[in-house]
């Protein structure tokens, strides 16, 4: 029941807000959604707290739901899916503490501006946490109703272009998943009873051209959504014309849907598709890498430069996923985490600044460090943990994900590990050109960050430090999961050419 | 049996052509009527050849239909034209936003 | 005492962790705290060196592990500290000169109204640059090696207001990125082949695989190392990087982090051990650098960026030392020890002129100063005679010792060496004539002072350690202290007897000082001959043989167009793709709307073809 | 046979008539050739019920329906054949030759069985033996075609049923109206005159003269007037001189 009640929390708080008198002090609305999210992080922390890194699926929840088509309301956690769980439950009441002061094209729609972000968290909650493939897809497309109205009403300007691109794509990949999925129900109906519950799924049988057939239906809704080169085009759109705070919601966290289901239902279910398209999967994701990186270094809008570094950050995530290692995966899925922060931070701090310039052109900013340090410093840390400077968070994961690719194919790795010095230039030039030099005119206004948005933005930058330093908690609740699903797509992982026992030869170098 | 058969089909597909054709709503109206008892026609045949009388049933079905639609149809015809005091088909592109 | 050597890193990243986020209210006694911070680390580090003086010489090397860092089935790395005879001579050089210049930058920056953030980055410096060299594991080690990047980046683009001084922190770092790739890289293929980063492990079974391997690892090690350490083909951010606070010269871009790339060869002795080709590099990149870092030193007239040539052309020395193995490991610290003396000594003395002239760098600008400034004239000539290695000085014995080893080696690199020395010598001997020497060339309003005491006895001990360091060699002390760590060096014959070469070198240096006394002793322009007035080699030099450009070609450009090529690619090609798309759907829907006519003939007629299409189909199956 | 072959040209050229009458009465005419023509054909096949019902319902209670609307609407009007679709005669004509063209080939393949005859299931009587059948198996439905017939007939009264905009006009109000017109106007408030008072002619279409003298024109019938049948003032003044020259003794005819 745990994870219903999880994720049901905060659809209940949408529910509320969305009834709520509008006549009322917009504070108060902005109170209970906060009150709502941080009620659905102590709920997810006590998840996290009784949940145990061994014993595969927990939390498990079990119904009928449509029998005539064997789908089941079926939730359960495993590790991969409770580092994402955390993320979405850290990150939501962080975004909606952040759009205390957005202003809206509407001021008296905070309420449903605030419902659907809930409404969105619930949805994303459900969507980690669903078992059974069915649940799952209806759950995955209906987190698109929730961002489609925040980035198409509450957007700046071009939003309704953006929101439209962003449905359409994500509607044309939700397409061929349920066209996989209808061919999964004819499988399992061939084979006996029609089930989508994940664990059914697990041991069918399926023949070779099929199973390629239905990995492609699911893998290419997942690129969409994550967003692999050449599918990406949605992301820079969609960014640019949302609120920071969508956008951190779109990036950060729905996006993640996407890495996260090629794990669990393109591995898991496709062990042998996965193999056979790994090769150009992963020349895909060192192209995303690369691709993205340099982009972002030509953009001049700042929330589209954003964009493109996630774009390449998913590259890496998809590199390492698609390896096949242990080290590989277990660092893309710790990578989901950290750049969901860091990420978050980015957008946040981004956003702050353009709200307080009333441009997102990087060219209209200049100096701004003189007259808001703190605000410079955030962004330099979210910066400097986007190109994964050791000590943040997000390199360790970008380092397993390299060094495990790199056991594979190192021709792969070493490209993309060209990535660092692209990311270096594109947070750099970016950080340089806002903050540096003399204040811009126009940048007088820069305000520093109040209390409120350094209450935002804290907890995720002492996050990234503590994650770059102590990355172990989530390590080690994420690795056992992933131990079956290597095992399904690889014979184990490589050995070294010439192990040596850690600590044996200590200090023996003569 | 199949000149029955291919006589109802004749006047059907007259009837068919009579409606794309024609613009005045009682003609095309009546098109219609040639239509229905084109099939009346092939049902009484198709009666006779099976030797049961499901057919004539079928065909005194269709003319009661046929009757209520005749007298539904041209009450329309009547309420139109006396708001557009014109009985053309064409002139009744409401279809068209 | 020595398992406590995290502690070494907690206390300065400590301050400034506390600098930072205690704000404002500790502008007042911020750099105290830091300065202390930096003092407790030295005195633990002396206390630690003791220790490891009073024990036996095999059981010098202690690791402790504070906590694991990363943990998974296959890969394994901890927060593993390691003090032996080479960490705890870096520690000492690094918190004591640290410590130094901590106490100089009270005074230097005393105007500066972000002073405790400077001491806050001074401290993270610190820590990182600890880190780096108490690094057990090579992944530890990189996190130094990032870190002292960061505080780098940070210190050089310290006074932000300057366009300049921040593109110049952007290109050092992300010049290092480059040198990083090679380190990952190279960290990678450890981790693949044995399963292990940790530094001794990797050293101790580097000797069992593949020559092709060891290789790879020593030119990937080599390319940080080259990024890290301003060498030849990544020295070009060096001289930028000048436009940092001058306390930052000396101790980052001087003294300690720049001879990173140093310390990262000798520590992977196993690595270059294993690999003659790896080595032959080294050696051809340190040679490469030392000539051109004193070609360079020899055209500039910015004081900064001269010393700042001279750091390159030493830390070549160094590396060249490196490249040469056992014989060498142990004379390239040496030499890495005394340079950190003395240079520091003399970047603070040359912060200490700045300061008296206003800021001004410009040598052509100076004059005389010898008696203006009394204390820093006299430290800063004891700090040239080190480095050009006047006899007895440390420098003499540092720089002598690597050239008989490169002599060992081979003569011609031993030749290049040699010559090394007397360009050395010219152009230090140009820089103290045109700055305390001849005639005046001051500007207008300057009145040049003597410095304040909190800057001058840190000038004092530096100028004192620059003179006494050859200590360091009595008996050959150094070389048997790091043995367990380098290696046994091998006694090679010399092409002449030691002594020979002693008098050669010395005359060199000679030959050296006496030709720019002869041309600088007078009549120096205040204002620098044009471009085409001088001589194709000064040109050269002066605009750091042309490399900005050749890496502007190289690399600026491709990416600058590369960029603008795949943005126009990706608005017209990949979303023109979709969105053309989407167009001719949209065409192709105004096309069918033609056929909505809204005549209720239309459509009939449609339903009538259809009925006869349906029918067709039906005749079809059927039939067929 | 012959019956059948003298009528179905007959019928098929009845049905072309459809196609291309000018006036819509022609075409319902063409109609009930076609009807009574089928009504044959349901006789000749062993269906007398059918024929019954055939010219009873359709040609006479249908096919009148038609004829009255056709009256309501104008008899007389007729329509314009030119097409204003452009390429729909056209492509109804190749739609409907290939639709009779493939009907006809799909019979031939259909229609193979031979034909079983009605001799059987008419033993006891057509109309009993439907009776039978509509009663047991067709019951239901027959039950909703009553529902359907009965909705039809509400359905019509409903559609051809004039709403009432405004208050009934009562005879009071008409009084009413009529002395404010005088008021305003002038108008005579009384009856209007019927044709022919003090007249010297005694045409419907010729409007009443009052006792001053002048016409008076709403004693002519309204549907006269909308026909533009009425007689001018210049018509009444010529008649009015035709009738003073009669009077003078010019002994013409005044048609």
């Amino acid at each position: 029941m745990m994870l219903t009640v999880l994720a049901l929390t905060p659809l209940v708080g949408a529910l509320v807000l969305a009834f709520w008198p509008r006549s009322a002090d917009p504070r108060s609305a902005k109170a209970v959604a906060l009150l709502v999210s941080v009620v659905a992080l102590v709920l997810a922390i006590v998840i996290a707290l009784q949940y145990d890194p061994g014993a595969g699926y927990q939390f498990v929840e079990e119904r009928e739901w449509i029998p005539a088509i064997g789908a089941h309301y079926a939730l359960g956690l495993n590790g991969i899916g409770l580092t994402l769980v955390l993320l979405t439950t850290i990150l939501t009441p962080l975004v909606i503490l952040a759009a205390w002061g957005d202003r809206l094209p509407d001021p008296s729609r905070t309420n449903s501006y605030l419902a659907w972000m809930l409404a969105l968290e619930g949805l994303a909650i459900g969507v980690f946490a669903a078992t059974d493939v069915f649940l799952f897809y209806v759950l995955f497309e209906a987190t698109l109703v929730p961002l489609y109205f925040l980035i198409g009403a509450y957007g700046g300007a071009g939003r309704s272009y953006a929101a439209v691109k962003f449905l359409i794509y994500n509607l044309v990949g939700g397409l061929l998943m349920l066209a996989a999925i209808v061919g999964l129900y004819a499988l399992t109906a061939e084979a006996g009873e029609p089930s989508f519950l994940h664990s059914d799924l697990l041991g069918l049988e399926i023949g070779e051209g099929t199973e390629r057939l239905l990995f492609l239906g699911f893998f290419i809704a997942f690129a969409i959504k994550a967003p692999l080169w050449p599918l990406h085009t949605w992301l820079p759109d969609a960014a640019a014309s949302a609120s920071a705070s969508t956008s951190v919601l779109m990036v950060s966290i729905v996006d993640k849907i996407g890495t996260f289901a090629m794990i669990r239902w393109c591995l898991e279910i496709f062990p042998g598709a996965s193999q056979w398209a790994s090769p150009v999967v992963l020349i895909l994701a060192v192209v995303s890498i690369l691709y993205g990186a340099l982009l972002a270094i030509g953009q001049d809008d700042l929330r589209r430069l954003i964009a493109f570094t996630s774009v390449s950050h998913f590259g890496f995530i998809i590199l390492g996923i698609f390896a096949f290692t242990t080290l590989s995966t277990a660092g893309a899925t710790l990578y989901m985490f950290n750049h969901g922060l860091s990420t978050a931070v980015l957008f946040l701090v981004t956003g702050m600044m353009i709200a307080r310039r009333g441009s997102a052109r990087i060219s209209d900013f200049g100096g701004v460090q003189k007259v808001a340090p703190l605000l410079a410093g955030v962004l330099l840390i979210g910066g400097l943990s986007s190109l994964s400077l050791p000590g943040l968070a997000p390199f360790v994961s970008e380092f397993m994900v390299l060094a495990g690719t790199f056991t594979v194919s190192r021709p792969l790795a070493v490209a993309a590990t060209l990535g660092i010095i692209l990311a270096a230039l594109y947070i750099l030039l970016m950080y340089r050109r806002t903050m540096t030099g003399p204040l811009a005119p126009g940048s007088e206004g820069v305000r520093e960050l109040d209390r409120r948005e350094v209450a935002a933005l804290a907890p995720a930058v002492v996050l990234i430090v503590a994650l770059g330093f102590v990355p172990q908690p989530l390590l080690s609740v994420i690795e056992p999961a992933l131990g079956p699903v290597v095992a399904a797509v690889s014979d184990g992982d490589p050995v070294p050419t010439h192990p040596v026992e850690a600590g044996a030869s200590e200090g023996a170098h003569e | 049996m199949t000149e029955y058969i291919t006589l109802s089909f004749l006047l059907f597909t007259i009837g068919a052509v009579g409606v794309l054709v024609r613009r005045n709503a009682i003609v095309v109206f009546m098109c219609v009527e040639l239509m229905l008892n084109a099939t009346n026609l092939a049902f009484v045949s198709f009666a006779r050849q099976h030797g049961n009388l499901d057919g004539q049933t079928a065909a005194f079905f269709v003319m009661v239909v046929a009757a209520a639609e005749v007298v539904i149809g041209l009450a329309i015809i009547v309420s139109i034209y006396r708001t557009r005091r014109s009985a053309s088909v064409d002139e009744a592109n409401l279809l068209k936003a | 005492m020595l398992e406590l050597s995290w502690l070494l890193i907690a206390i300065p990243l400590a301050g400034a962790a506390l600098l930072l986020l205690w704000g404002q209210r500790s502008d007042a006694f911020g750099h105290l705290i830091a300065t202390a911070a930096s003092a407790a680390a030295f005195v633990l580090g002396l206390v630690m060196f003791v220790e490891l003086l009073g024990r036996e010489a095999d059981d010098r090397s202690v690791t402790s592990t504070l906590g694991t860092w990363i943990e998974t089935a296959r890969f394994h790395v901890e927060f593993a500290f390691t003090v032996d005879q080479l960490s705890s001579l870096f520690v000492l050089l690094i918190t004591g000169v640290g410590t130094l210049i901590h106490v100089y930058s009270i005074g230097y920056m005393a105007h500066d109204e972000r002073r405790r953030r400077f001491f806050a980055y001074l401290n993270l410096f610190v820590a990182a640059m600890l880190t780096l060299v108490l690094a057990a594991d090579y992944l530890v080690l990189f996190l130094g090696w990032e870190g002292v990047g960061l505080a780098s980046y940070l210190l050089i683009g310290f006074w932000q207001h300057k366009p300049s001084a921040a593109a110049a922190a952007n290109k050092a770092f992300i010049m290092n990125r480059i040198g990083d790739v090679g380190m990952v890289i190279a960290i990678m293929t450890m981790f693949a082949t044995f399963g292990t980063t940790s530094i001794a492990a990797v050293n101790g079974a580097v000797g069992d695989v593949s020559a092709t391997t060891a290789t790879a690892l020593g030119l990937l090690l080599l390319l940080g190392a080259c990024g890290k350490s301003a060498q030849v083909p990544l020295q070009a951010w060096l001289l930028d990087a000048m436009e940092g606070p001058t306390p930052v010269s000396a101790l980052i871009h001087a003294a300690t982090m720049v001879t990173a790339g140093v310390y990262l060869v000798v520590r992977s002795a196993g690595i270059y051990d294993a690999s003659e080709v790896a080595r032959t590099f080294v050696i051809v990149v340190g040679l490469v650098t030392l000539l051109v870092g004193a070609w360079i030193g020899c055209a500039k007239d910015d004081i900064k960026k001269v010393l700042a040539g001279s750091t390159m052309s030493q830390i070549g020395y160094m590396m060249l030392a490196a490249g040469l193995g056992p014989a060498g490991y142990a004379f390239a610290i040496f030499h890495l020890l005394t340079h950190g003396f003395f240079k520091a000594n003399m970047f603070l003395g040359a912060g200490s002129v700045m300061h008296a002239m206003d800021d001004d760098v410009d040598m052509r600008h100076y004059g005389a100063l010898r008696r203006a400034m009394p204390i820093t004239f006299a430290t800063f000539g004891l700090g040239y005679l080190a480095i050009i290695g006047f006899p007895g000085m440390s420098g003499f014995f540092s720089k002598d010792k690597i050239i008989e080893a490169a002599l060992a080696h081979n003569l011609w690199i031993g030749l290049g060496a040699m010559i090394g020395a007397a360009i050395t010598a010219f152009y230090m001997t140009r820089l103290m004539m045109m700055t305390f020497f001849g005639e005046r060339r001051w500007r207008d309003r300057v009145h040049p002072h003597e410095s304040p005491s909190v800057m001058t006895v840190p000038l004092i001990v530096l100028a004192a350690l620059s003179v006494l360091g050859g200590a360091l060699y009595l008996g050959n002390w150094i070389g048997d202290w790091l043995e367990p760590v380098a290696g046994h060096a091998e006694h090679h014959e010399l092409p002449a007897p030691v002594i020979v070469i002693q008098l050669a070198v010395v005359a060199l240096v000679a030959a050296g000082v006496a030709l720019a006394v002869w041309l600088f002793r007078s009549d120096v322009p205040d204002t620098a001959p044009a471009d085409t007035d001088v001589s194709i080699l000064t040109r050269a030099g002066r605009h750091e043989i042309y490399t900005n450009e050749v890496n502007g070609v190289l690399a600026v450009f491709p990416v600058r167009y590369l960029t603008r090529f795949l943005v126009w690619l990706d608005a017209r090609g990949i979303d023109g793709l979709v969105t053309g798309t989407a167009d001719r759907i949209g065409e192709a829907s105004q096309g069918l709307r033609a056929t909505q006519t809204g005549y209720v003939r239309s459509y009939a007629l449609g339903i009538f073809g259809g009925a006869l299409v349906v029918v067709l189909g039906l005749l079809a199956v059927t039939l067929g | 046979m012959t019956t059948f072959w003298v009528l179905a040209p007959l019928m098929v050229l009845a049905a072309l008539g459809l196609l291309f009458a000018k006036k819509a009465v022609h075409a319902a005419l063409c109609l009930a050739v076609v009807m009574i023509g089928l009504a044959v054909m349901y006789a000749l096949q062993d269906a007398p019920f059918l024929f019954a019902v055939q010219i009873i319902v359709y040609t006479g209670a249908i096919m009148m329906l038609f004829l009255f609307v056709l009256m309501l609407i104008g008899v007389d009007r007729t329509d314009s054949l030119v097409e204003t679709i452009k390429g729909q005669r056209l492509a109804a004509a190749v739609v409907g030759v290939l639709f009779a063209v493939t009907m006809s080939v799909a019979v031939g393949q259909v229609v193979v069985s031979s034909t079983v005859g009605l001799e059987e299931a008419n033993a006891d009587g057509n109309v009993e033996g439907l009776a039978a059948l509509l009663f047991t198996r067709y019951v239901v439905a027959f039950e909703f075609t009553a529902a359907l017939m009965i909705t039809a007939v509400l359905g019509a009264m409903v559609l051809a049923h004039r709403e009432r905009l405004s208050p009934r006009r009562t005879q009071i109000d008409v009084q009413r109206q009529r002395m404010r017109e005088y008021a305003e106007t002038g108008r005579h408030p009384g009856n209007p005159p019927t044709p022919g008072v003090f007249a010297r002619h005694n045409g419907v279409d010729v409007p009443a003269l009052l006792p001053d003298g002048s016409p008076a024109e709403e004693s002519v019938p309204d549907s006269l007037r909308k026909r533009g049948q009425e007689r001018t003032d210049v018509d009444i003044s010529a008649a009015q001189r035709r009738a003073k020259e009669i009077e003078r003794g010019d002994e013409e005819d005044p048609s």
